[in-house]
């Protein structure tokens, strides 16, 4: 039977995200956001997430949509400050205590999915030695530097937002679209991939930026 | 003369930036460098969201939301540039492949030790980001800020009082009152802010400065203050 | 019947090898399952250097010195391939996104040990290869090989007497003889070739046996001997 | 002044290496070897190299050239084993004690010089736990399974083969031609990339495979 990753909608997509599921989310400084999945997450309506994501709070991601109907136990990210002087929902929940919090050195948080994905289940990073962000944690000295022992990060489902994909799942990306959707397709179980188009023929050799082998679903964005 | 405004202390270290070096530009601030980069030298902008040889900011027409950087501002791409996923970005931040980063600061101590990521506002939730990793792993460290707080206070100082990015990994501080260099000795000033004297820029520090022997004058042209 | 030759225990595994599976097949016979993948089924074959979708061998006039497979072979790119580096060829490999592994073997133990890396040639350097990076993270790892060695010892054991690839890794195993799963209670036997007696089968193996209650024949069509 | 990282031969590229220095080579499977650095090392006669290499026997690589010169004190591999069965230069000098040589997984290889080039000192791997080759090293468990702790691996120069570049030293790479060179690039103080041809224009932001970021030293091969 021919391989072929597409699915009909960004529902039907995330229509088996389980309660508790941890769900990684790509997007960074603008571009990249799975925001069509996202809405669809919300939609599904599955509680007690854990959503791992680079920033908690930026305005042209729809996570914090998750955050605001009250599906989010739990989030792992580099930034989750709001922009505003007030508190956005997340920032008030986290002040009363109703969300968890584990905020990492951002390419200590890539690292993390990177390794979650290759099979590393821990490795040494300088980022954040001697920081008020890693006390506690296990450090080691190698080469007469301090290191911290960081352990990976997997996922039930990564919400990954691409360029271009084929049946097979290969995907290309556009631009500062990238950043952290190859290392959190890596990571999941699961992978959905929201691309603005599909194509008929296979993605030339030369031009695939994620392998399909990583990718189980795709949607086109737009499409749901 | 006046203390340099923010955009003048972008100009000063810009032109310390050397042909070839691969250099990283704090979100902000820091990011105004690449604006004033001395004609003919040529070097490759890092963003750590990926964009490895970022341009300038693109014009309203050329404008591309997925064509962004770190700092979510839509730029272009610089010829002979290409674009890298996160893990791999950072993968050449911390492997130190990058030469000098600019940063922007809260407070800097004598031996090194940079505070720029938490500003404690109460409740709001903590920005990291990507401080932490080019505060440790690049080839060298410069900051940019100014020499005091609103309030008057030191910014350079003998201990941090805010929480650290990294230790001991501050090279250089450009002020608007003064360029500095961080020493195993402590702080060592090169340039000093025209009509400022030793002792005032020394009262205007929270730890000893040294000055160097050939120390000379900070100057910038006039340049309307764009942060 | 004849027991199977070596072209005839690949053309055996290939049966099932299930569409849409991410399939490493090792050096040497292993990978001569791909030219026996059942009619209709698609699947993704990965080579360790890097090859993700990697096709038949190539043609004399179409072969490219370099698009070869890890053992040297000059392939093709199947339709939706691509290739990428070692280093993230093996991050593939180890974090489990490989679903079956074919690898040749000296030993396979009644507890999933698998030797396959060093036949101890005196002076001869080692060879290790993927095999231990294969063995300790594809989903299930499948081991083809001769059931008896060319002195008539056994290779499926109690334990191991050559070193390890990876402990406890191998889920079945295909023979010239037999078509054997490994699990929690050791050996089980779903195939055996026609004519072969349990006992006899036994007889030639060096560990206790279990045979399922349906136990089957082994069959294969004639197929030359391609190794 | 522009960036231009061409020189003019293999021979210049090569004459800094010093006595002892550690060298990465790439190359696998028949592609991808850097054979005009290779023995341009060879002629250059820098003695009591580390030479690391996915293969130190493999007959289209020129690694063996550096080893029957003499030039070689350390091997660190993959695969060690010549393929005749009269022992090669290498093995003898293997036999005789003359040779040092460490074999890893190919897996954790590629994993240890990828540490190197990414800031990463040390990290855990399932591969060869519990097997003769990595007896003595320190093992530890994570979520009921068990690893092996490995260091990262990196070097003086690194020798790469690839297909296109530009005066940025940007690079592409054919097909299997790629292996273990973007690793290797990112692993040594210095690189040097042996390509078919530097394209006078830059190569496209999107056929980019290794930034030029990682690479020092551009010759055209076979222009020596």
């Amino acid at each position: 039977m021919a391989i072929d990753k597409r699915v009909a909608s960004a529902a039907a997509a995330v229509a088996d995200v389980a309660d508790g599921a941890r769900v990684m989310i790509s997007g960074f400084g603008g571009a990249g956001f799975a925001n069509d999945l996202v809405l669809a997450l919300r939609d599904r309506g599955a509680r007690g997430l854990t959503i791992i994501v680079n920033s908690a709070t930026h305005p042209l991601s729809f996570t914090h949509t998750l955050i605001e109907a009250g599906l989010v136990a739990h989030v792992i990210c580099s930034a989750a400050r709001g922009r505003g002087k007030g508190l956005s929902v997340f920032e008030q929940l986290y002040k009363d205590g109703k969300i968890g919090l584990e905020v990492l050195p951002q390419g200590t948080f890539a690292e993390c999915i990177r390794a979650g994905g290759a099979g590393i289940p821990a490795f040494y990073t300088p980022s954040g030695y001697g920081t008020d962000l890693t006390r506690g944690k296990e450090t080691r000295r190698f080469g007469g530097r301090d290191y911290v022992l960081e352990e990976a990060i997997q996922a039930d489902v990564a919400l990954v937002r691409a360029d271009m994909a084929d049946r097979f799942g290969n995907l290309t990306f556009r631009h500062a679209q990238k950043n952290f959707g190859p290392a959190m397709a890596t990571a999941a179980r699961l992978t959905i991939a929201e691309v603005r188009v599909v194509q008929e023929t296979p993605i030339a050799p030369e031009r695939v930026e994620l392998p399909g082998v990583y990718v189980q679903r795709l949607v086109v964005a737009g499409g749901a | 003369m006046q203390p340099l405004n923010r955009t003048q202390i972008a100009w000063r270290a810009a032109q310390d930036l050397q042909d070839g070096m691969v250099v990283n530009l704090g979100i902000g601030m820091p990011v105004h460098c690449s604006d004033y980069i001395p004609a003919g030298r040529e070097l490759v902008i890092q963003s750590e969201n990926g964009v490895i040889g970022a341009g300038p900011e693109a014009t309203a027409e050329a404008a591309d939301a997925d064509l962004v950087d770190a700092g979510s501002r839509r730029i272009t791409i610089a010829p002979g540039g290409t674009v890298i996923d996160s893990a791999w970005s950072f993968a050449m931040i911390r492997g130190g492949h990058i030469d000098v980063t600019v940063l922007g600061a809260f407070e800097v101590a004598a031996n090194g030790d940079l505070a720029n990521w938490d500003s404690r506002i109460p409740d709001k939730g903590p920005l990291v980001g990507g401080a932490m990793d080019l505060a440790a792993s690049a080839k060298s460290v410069w900051v940019m800020m100014e020499h005091n707080t609103r309030s008057g206070g030191p910014r350079l100082l003998d201990a941090c009082t805010l929480p650290l990015t990294a230790p001991g990994c501050v090279k250089r501080v450009y002020t608007d009152l003064a360029v500095i260099e961080v020493t195993p000795e402590g702080f060592l000033v090169h340039e000093v802010l025209e009509g400022l004297s030793h002792a005032a820029l020394q009262a205007r520090s929270g730890a000893t400065l040294r000055f160097a022997p050939d120390c000379g004058v900070l100057r910038a042209p006039d340049l309307t203050d764009e942060d």
